[in-house]
C-alpha cells in the first residue's frame, strides 16, 4: 500500500527513537527554559510554542513503546496511545513554529538536543500525511525536477552566461577531476544570481581548479526539511554520483544553511556510506584561501557590519569562526550582536518554515527577535551567508521599516577583492 | 571619447560619475527593462530616481516603496517559480540599488542597477533559447555612451 | 508500633527495600536507554565527540547570559534548591554517616546550623517553585500529575528533615523515622519519575555535547 | 512494721530527721522537676501533712540494678529519706523476712491498704510457656502482678524492664517478656524507665505523686517533669554538634577535646531522660561526660535499636551488599527489557517501506 498512513508514521517514529532520544526524554524536568530559547515563544508569549511541548507525540511513543512503565500504563489504560489526531494537532507546532534552529538545544539545562528530536518527529509526521502542503510541493519538485523551486539546468546556464558576461571569466561546467565542485541553491540562482559571479571571481583569483556539475548543482534538500530520509537520501545520492563521476576531490556547499546540513552532516548517514570526497562550506573554503594568502583583499569596508549566523551553518553546522575571521579581514567595523554565534537567534524562516505559506504571519512575528538584536547594535549593513536567511531578513526589516541592507558574506568579500582588474574585462 | 565595449571599461566610467549621475543613469538602464515589471511602485520609484532634483525625502520614500515591491516579488524559498514572472523582482532590485543612499550600498548603484536589469532580461529568456542578457549589455553601453557624449 | 520500632523498621527493612528499588530501577532505566543504541556517524568528524560530550556535561551547569536574563527566576531558584539539596544531602554529618555506612567513604561535613540555613533556603525556594509552576503559563501547560508528585516527594524529606533537626511536632524518634521514610519514598519513586534526571542528565548532556562536538561546535 | 495513720511529718520527727535535710531533699526534687525553688517549701509542707503511704515493690525479671541505683545513690540521706517518706512493706531484696512469711506480708498489705498502696514494679514479666521462667512462691510473675495490682492505687514501673520489657524482652525474647503496661490496663501506671533509672528521678516521681497526685505523662507513660527533655537538648556537648565537630573514634583528638559523640552512635537525640541535668553519683558525671555515647536506655527497645555504636539515623542493614545485588538484578532485568525494545525497534526497521514522493499526500 502506498500513500501516507498513521501506521507508517508510527512505525517510523519507533525506528527513529534511539539512545539519545531516550536519555533526553528521561532527563526532562519540565523546567520550561526551552521556551525562552525559542523565538516563536518569546515573540508570541504563547506557551504552546515551548519546544519540549512540540515533541509530545515523540515522547508518547518513546514512553509507551520503550519504557517498561509506559508500556504498563498503556496496557492498563492509564495513558492514551498516540493517535492520528494527535499528529494532526501537532502539525503546525512541528513545522510552522520550529525552524530546527537548535537554540533550545543550547539552553536546556539537562542537555536535551530538542532540534535533534524535532528532526526525528518530522519523519513520522511526514509519512503519516501531516506535512505542510508547501513543503510537500517543494519536495516533489526537488525529486522530479531536481530543484524545489523548479530551477532546471538551462536556467542555471543562463545565469552562468550572465555571470561570465559580467566577470569576463569562463565558468567551468562538468570539468572532470576538478579539485572542487560547486553546489548552488535554487534561492541563489533565482534571487541572488550575483553570488555565482562573485564566487567565480574569487576562485579565479585563488586559481582554484573548480567546476559546476550539470547533473547535480542543487544543494538544497527538501527531504531533510520535510523529514523523509528516504527522499533526502535520494537527493544526496544525486550529488554524490555527480561528484564521484567527475572525480572531484571536494564538494563546496553554497551559502545555504540546510543544504550544508544535508550534504555535510546528514548525507553520508542518509546514503549509508562515507563519501569519496570532502564537503566544505564556501565560507570554510574562503577562510582557508585567505589564510593561505590566495585571497588578496585591497581595502576594508568601513561600514558598521554585523553578522547573522545561519543556524544550520553555525550552531548546527560548526562554521562559526570562519565567517568572523573573514569579516575581520574585510571589515574595519565588525560588531557582534548580543546572543551571537552559537547562541544567535534564528531569522525565523529556516527548517522549511519559509516554504510553508501557512506560517507567513508567524514567521514575520518571530522576526521581531532578530529586529531587537539588530536594534541593539544598529549596524549599517547586515551580513549573512544563507539565501533563505537573507530573504527573511530583508522581508522582516522591510516589514518593520528598518533600513539595513542585507548582504552575502561571499559577495562582501568580492567587493574588496584586489587585483581583479587584471583578470577582468576579457569577455568570453 | 572612446566607445565603451566591455564591462571593465563600463564600470570604470560609471565609477567616475558622481552619485546623482549614477542614480539617474541607473534609472535609464532600468527604464529599458521597466516593461518587465508590472508593479506601479517600481515605475514611480524609477521616475524619482531619474529626477536630478529629487529631494532626499522623495528618494527615501521611493526606496521604501520599491523595497516593498522587491519583497513582494522575490521567489520564496522552496516555492515553485516561473522565470517569466520573476523578471519584475530584478527590476525592483535594480531600482533598489539605484536609490540606495550613499554609505549604505556596497558598490556602485549604477553598476548594480545595470547588472540587475540584465538579470531581469535574462529571466524572460531563460525558458527560451535566445539570450537577452547580451542585448541588454549592449543597450547599456549605448546608454552610457550617449550620456557621456551628450 | 512504637516510634523506635518504626524507626528501626525504616532504618532496616524499609531502607533495604528502597535501596533495592532505587538501584535496580535506575540500572533498568539505563539499560533501557543504552540498548536502544545509536547509529555510528558516517560523516567526517570535525571535532571530538568525547571532548564535546564531556565539555557539555560540565558547561551546561551554567547558563548563557542572555537566557539568564530571560529566565532569572528559573535559573536562580533552580540553582538555589539544587545547591541546597546538595549541601543538605552530602554535607550534613548524619547524612554523611549514611553514605559512610553504605560505601565506607567519608568526608567532612558542615556545621549543623549552616546546613539548617540551607534547609530553610531550600524549603522557601521549593515553595516558590511550586507557586511559579502554578502561575507560569508555560509550566502550567507542561506540568502533569508527575511534576507535582515529584515536587512533593522532594519537598517532604527536606521539611521532615528540618522538623526532625529542630525536633518540633513529634517525638524525635518519630520525626527521624518519618524523615527517613520520606527519603525512602523519594528513593522508590526515583527510577519511575523525572527524578531520574539526576542520573540521566549526565548522559543527556553528553549526547548533546557529543552531537555538537562531532561537528566542531561547543554546546 | 505497720505505721498506721502516721503522717510523713510525724515519722520524720519521730526518726530525728532534721528539717534542714528534709527541705534539702524537697529542694533537690523540685529542681529536677524544673520547679522554681519557692516550690520546695510547698512540697515539704504537703509531704509533711500526707499520710505515709504503704508500698509494695515487686521484682520480676530484673537484675536488681534499679534497686541498687536507688539504695546506693549518691547521698545516703536520699535513701534514708525516701524510706521514711514511704513505708516499704515488701521488697525481696531488702526485706529481712523470707518465704511464706514474706508473702504473707504482701497479702496483709493488700488487705489492709486495699486501693491505697503504691505498687512499684521492677523487671519484666515472662508470659511464654505459662510464665514458668520466673516464679515466686509457686506463683508466676503475671499472677502476682495481676493479684497485687488489682488492689493498688497506682503502679510505678521502675526501670526499662518494667516500663517497656527492657533487656529480657530484647530479641529473641526467650521468655516472652512483656512490660507492666502490657498486662495491667485498669490502673494508672507511671513509667520511670532507665537502665537503671536515675535515683533522684525514682524518688522524685514518688514525691511528685505524693505531693501532686498522678503526674502528667508523655505518650510513653513517663512523667514529663523528669523526662520532658532529650539528652541531646540538654547535653553540654551540644554546641559541638551544632558546629559540626565530632569525635570519630574513642581516642582521637575530637574525643579528647570533648566533641560530640553522635558519630560514635550517641542516642542522645532520641532519648528522653534527665541524665544531662541531674547526672549520676551525686552529680559527678553521666555517660556522655565520661566519653561514652548515650545508649538510649530509657527508651523502649533500646537494646535492639541498632548498634550502640552506630549512628541512630543510619540504615541498619548492609546497604552496599543489597545495592550490588539489586544492581545485578537490574542489569539482568534491564538487559531483558532492553532486548525486547531492541527487537521491537528492529521489527519497525524491517517493516519500513521506502518512502517516495507518492507517500507524502497532499498536505492538510
Amino acid at each position: 500500500m502506498n500513500g501516507p498512513s498513521f501506521e507508517r508514521g508510527y512505525n517510523t517514529l519507533k525506528e527513529q527513537i534511539d539512545a539519545p532520544v531516550a536519555a533526553f526524554f528521561s532527563s526532562c524536568v519540565h523546567c520550561g527554559m526551552c521556551a525562552e530559547a525559542c523565538l516563536f515563544y518569546t515573540e508570541t508569549g504563547d506557551p504552546k510554542y515551548t519546544p519540549i511541548h512540540k515533541l509530545e507525540p515523540l515522547r508518547k511513543v518513546w514512553k509507551q513503546e520503550y519504557t517498561f512503565w509506559g508500556k504498563l500504563g498503556k496496557a492498563l489504560g492509564i495513558s492514551k496511545a498516540l493517535s492520528d489526531e494527535d499528529l494532526s494537532d501537532w502539525e503546525t507546532l512541528v513545522y510552522d513554529s520550529c525552524t530546527l534552529c537548535g537554540r533550545c538545544s543550547m539552553v536546556c539545562p539537562v542537555g536535551n538536543d530538542l532540534a535533534y528530536m524535532i528532526r526525528k518527529l518530522r519523519e513520522g509526521m511526514a509519512i503519516s500525511g501531516h506535512a505542510p502542503p508547501g513543503l510537500i510541493g517543494a519536495t516533489k519538485r526537488a525529486v522530479t525536477i531536481g530543484s524545489p523551486m523548479g530551477v532546471k539546468f538551462p536556467a542555471l546556464q543562463a545565469q552562468i552566461r550572465h555571470a561570465e558576461a559580467e566577470t569576463g571569466l569562463t565558468l567551468p561546467v562538468d570539468k572532470a577531476e576538478a579539485d572542487y565542485m560547486l553546489l548552488l541553491s535554487s534561492m541563489e540562482v533565482m534571487n541572488f544570481p550575483e553570488f555565482i559571479g562573485a564566487v567565480a571571481k574569487i576562485f579565479a583569483q585563488a586559481e582554484l581548479n573548480w567546476t559546476i556539475s550539470s547533473e547535480a548543482f542543487e544543494a538544497t534538500n527538501s527531504g531533510i526539511q520535510i523529514g523523509v530520509s528516504d527522499i533526502a537520501a535520494e537527493l544526496v545520492q544525486r550529488i554524490v554520483d555527480a561528484a564521484e563521476n567527475l572525480g572531484v576531490k571536494n564538494v563546496i556547499s553554497p551559502e545555504c544553511g540546510h543544504a550544508y546540513m544535508a550534504i555535510r552532516w546528514e548525507g553520508p548517514n542518509l546514503i549509508g556510506r562515507p563519501y569519496n570526497f570532502k564537503v566544505i562550506h564556501i565560507l570554510e573554503l574562503l577562510e582557508q584561501l585567505h589564510k593561505e594568502g590566495r585571497l588578496k583583499l585591497k581595502d576594508k569596508d568601513v561600514r558598521r557590519l554585523t553578522y547573522h549566523d545561519p543556524c544550520q551553518i553555525g550552531r548546527r553546522g560548526g562554521v562559526l569562526e570562519q565567517p568572523r575571521n573573514l569579516l575581520n579581514a574585510v571589515a574595519a567595523n565588525f560588531v557582534e550582536m548580543p546572543d551571537t554565534a552559537g547562541m544567535n537567534w534564528c531569522c525565523g524562516a529556516g527548517g522549511g518554515v519559509s516554504a510553508n505559506e501557512r506560517a507567513d504571519e508567524l514567521r514575520i512575528r518571530a522576526f521581531k527577535r532578530k529586529k531587537a538584536q539588530l536594534d541593539a547594535v544598529q549596524p549599517d549593513a547586515l551580513v549573512s551567508a544563507c539565501a533563505n536567511c537573507r530573504i527573511q531578513l530583508e522581508e522582516g526589516l522591510e516589514e518593520y521599516h528598518t533600513d539595513i541592507p542585507v548582504v552575502s558574506l561571499t559577495e562582501t568579500i568580492v567587493e574588496h577583492l584586489d587585483g581583479l582588474g587584471s583578470k577582468e574585462g576579457h569577455p568570453s | 571619447m572612446s566607445q565603451i565595449s566591455n564591462d571593465l571599461e563600463f564600470r570604470r566610467r560609471l565609477d567616475r560619475l558622481d552619485r546623482t549621475q549614477q542614480r539617474t543613469l541607473a534609472a535609464s538602464f532600468i527604464d529599458h527593462v521597466l516593461s518587465l515589471s508590472n508593479d506601479e511602485r517600481v515605475a514611480r520609484a524609477v521616475k524619482v530616481a531619474a529626477d536630478v532634483n529629487a529631494s532626499n525625502d522623495e528618494l527615501n520614500g521611493a526606496l521604501h516603496s520599491v523595497t516593498a515591491a522587491a519583497m513582494d516579488s522575490h521567489a520564496r524559498c522552496d516555492a515553485d517559480c516561473k522565470w517569466t514572472d520573476h523578471a519584475g523582482y530584478f527590476v525592483a532590485r535594480a531600482t533598489m540599488a539605484a536609490l540606495s543612499p550613499e554609505g549604505q550600498a556596497s558598490g556602485n548603484p549604477a553598476w548594480q542597477a545595470a547588472m540587475s536589469s540584465r538579470m531581469a532580461r535574462t529571466c524572460i529568456s531563460i525558458d527560451s533559447t535566445d539570450d537577452g542578457g547580451e542585448e541588454e549589455q549592449a543597450e547599456q553601453y549605448r546608454i552610457l555612451n550617449n550620456y557621456l557624449n551628450s | 508500633m512504637t516510634d523506635v520500632e518504626l524507626l528501626l523498621w525504616v532504618r532496616g527493612p524499609a531502607f533495604d527495600i528502597a535501596t533495592v528499588i532505587l538501584c535496580a530501577g535506575m540500572v533498568i532505566r539505563f539499560m533501557e536507554i543504552f540498548m536502544l543504541g545509536r547509529k555510528a556517524n558516517l560523516a567526517e568528524a570535525r571535532g571530538s565527540e568525547m571532548a564535546g560530550g564531556l565539555g557539555t556535561v560540565f558547561r551546561r551547569t551554567l547558563v548563557d547570559t542572555g537566557t539568564f536574563k530571560r529566565t532569572p527566576f528559573t535559573v536562580v531558584a533552580g540553582w538555589l534548591f539544587h545547591i541546597g539539596l546538595f549541601v543538605i544531602i552530602f554535607l550534613f554529618v548524619p547524612h554523611i554517616l549514611v553514605f559512610e555506612g553504605a560505601t565506607g567513604l567519608s568526608w567532612p561535613g558542615l556545621p549543623s546550623n549552616i546546613v539548617d540555613a540551607f534547609a530553610v533556603i531550600t524549603i522557601v525556594t521549593l515553595l516558590a517553585i511550586l507557586i511559579h509552576r502554578w502561575r507560569d503559563p508555560v509550566l502550567r501547560l507542561l506540568s502533569e500529575f508527575n511534576d507535582y508528585l515529584v515536587w512533593l516527594v522532594t519537598f517532604t524529606p527536606v521539611l521532615t528533615g528540618w522538623l526532625a533537626f529542630h525536633r518540633v511536632g513529634a517525638a524525635p524518634a518519630a520525626l527521624i523515622a518519618v524523615h527517613i521514610l520520606s527519603v525512602e519514598l523519594l528513593m522508590v519513586l526515583f527510577p519511575f519519575t523525572k527524578l531520574s534526571h539526576a542520573f540521566t542528565l549526565w548522559v543527556a548532556r553528553w549526547y548533546n555535547g557529543a552531537i555538537a562536538g562531532y561537528k566542531g561546535v561547543k554546546s | 512494721m505497720k505505721k498506721e495513720g502516721q503522717t510523713i511529718g510525724e515519722v520524720l520527727r519521730q526518726r530525728g530527721i532534721s528539717r534542714r535535710s528534709f527541705l534539702k531533699f524537697c529542694a533537690t526534687t523540685a529542681s529536677i522537676m524544673a520547679l522554681p525553688p519557692t516550690m520546695a517549701p510547698v512540697i515539704a509542707a504537703t509531704l509533711e501533712k500526707t499520710k505515709r503511704p504503704s508500698v509494695i515493690w515487686l521484682s520480676f525479671q530484673e537484675c536488681t540494678g534499679c534497686a541498687e541505683s536507688l539504695t546506693r545513690s549518691h547521698s545516703a540521706t536520699i535513701e534514708d529519706l525516701i524510706f521514711n517518706v514511704i513505708s516499704l512493706d515488701y521488697q525481696h531484696t531488702l526485706q529481712a523476712c523470707a518465704g511464706h512469711f514474706a508473702e504473707h506480708i504482701r497479702e496483709e498489705v493488700i488487705a489492709e491498704h486495699d486501693g491505697e498502696f503504691i505498687l512499684i514494679v521492677d523487671g519484666s514479666i515472662p508470659l511464654k510457656d505459662g510464665g514458668v521462667y520466673s516464679t515466686i512462691a509457686g506463683m508466676t510473675n503475671e499472677q502476682i502482678l495481676k493479684q497485687t495490682a488489682a488492689h493498688a492505687a497506682a503502679v510505678v514501673s521502675v526501670g526499662t524492664c518494667a516500663a517497656y520489657g527492657g533487656i529480657p524482652k530484647a530479641d529473641p525474647n526467650p521468655t516472652g517478656a512483656v512490660s507492666v503496661a502490657d498486662i495491667i490496663k485498669d490502673k494508672p501506671i507511671i513509667n520511670v524507665p532507665g537502665c537503671p533509672p536515675i535515683p533522684v528521678v525514682i524518688t522524685g516521681v514518688l514525691v511528685q505523686y505524693l505531693t501532686f497526685g498522678l503526674p502528667e505523662l508523655d505518650d510513653l507513660g513517663r512523667p514529663k517533669a523528669f523526662y520532658g527533655h532529650s539528652i541531646h537538648d540538654r547535653c553540654y556537648r551540644r554546641p559541638f554538634y551544632d558546629k559540626g565537630l565530632f569525635a570519630e573514634t574513642f581516642d582521637d583528638e575530637g574525643a579528647k577535646k570533648g566533641w560530640c559523640l553522635y558519630k560514635l552512635g550517641c542516642k542522645g537525640p532520641t532519648t528522653f531522660n534527665a541524665c544531662a541535668t541531674t547526672k549520676w553519683n551525686d552529680g559527678t558525671s553521666f555517660p556522655i561526660e565520661s566519653g561514652h555515647p548515650c545508649l538510649g536506655c530509657s527508651e523502649p527497645d533500646f537494646w535492639d535499636a541498632g548498634s550502640f555504636y552506630k549512628s541512630l539515623s543510619t540504615p541498619t542493614g548492609n546497604i552496599a551488599e543489597k545495592a550490588i545485588y539489586a544492581a545485578g538484578a537490574g542489569l539482568l532485568a534491564g538487559a531483558a527489557i532492553g532486548a525486547v525494545h531492541r527487537t521491537k525497534k528492529q521489527a519497525a526497521v524491517r517493516q519500513h517501506r521506502r518512502a517516495t514522493i507518492d507517500d507524502l499526500g497532499e498536505g492538510s
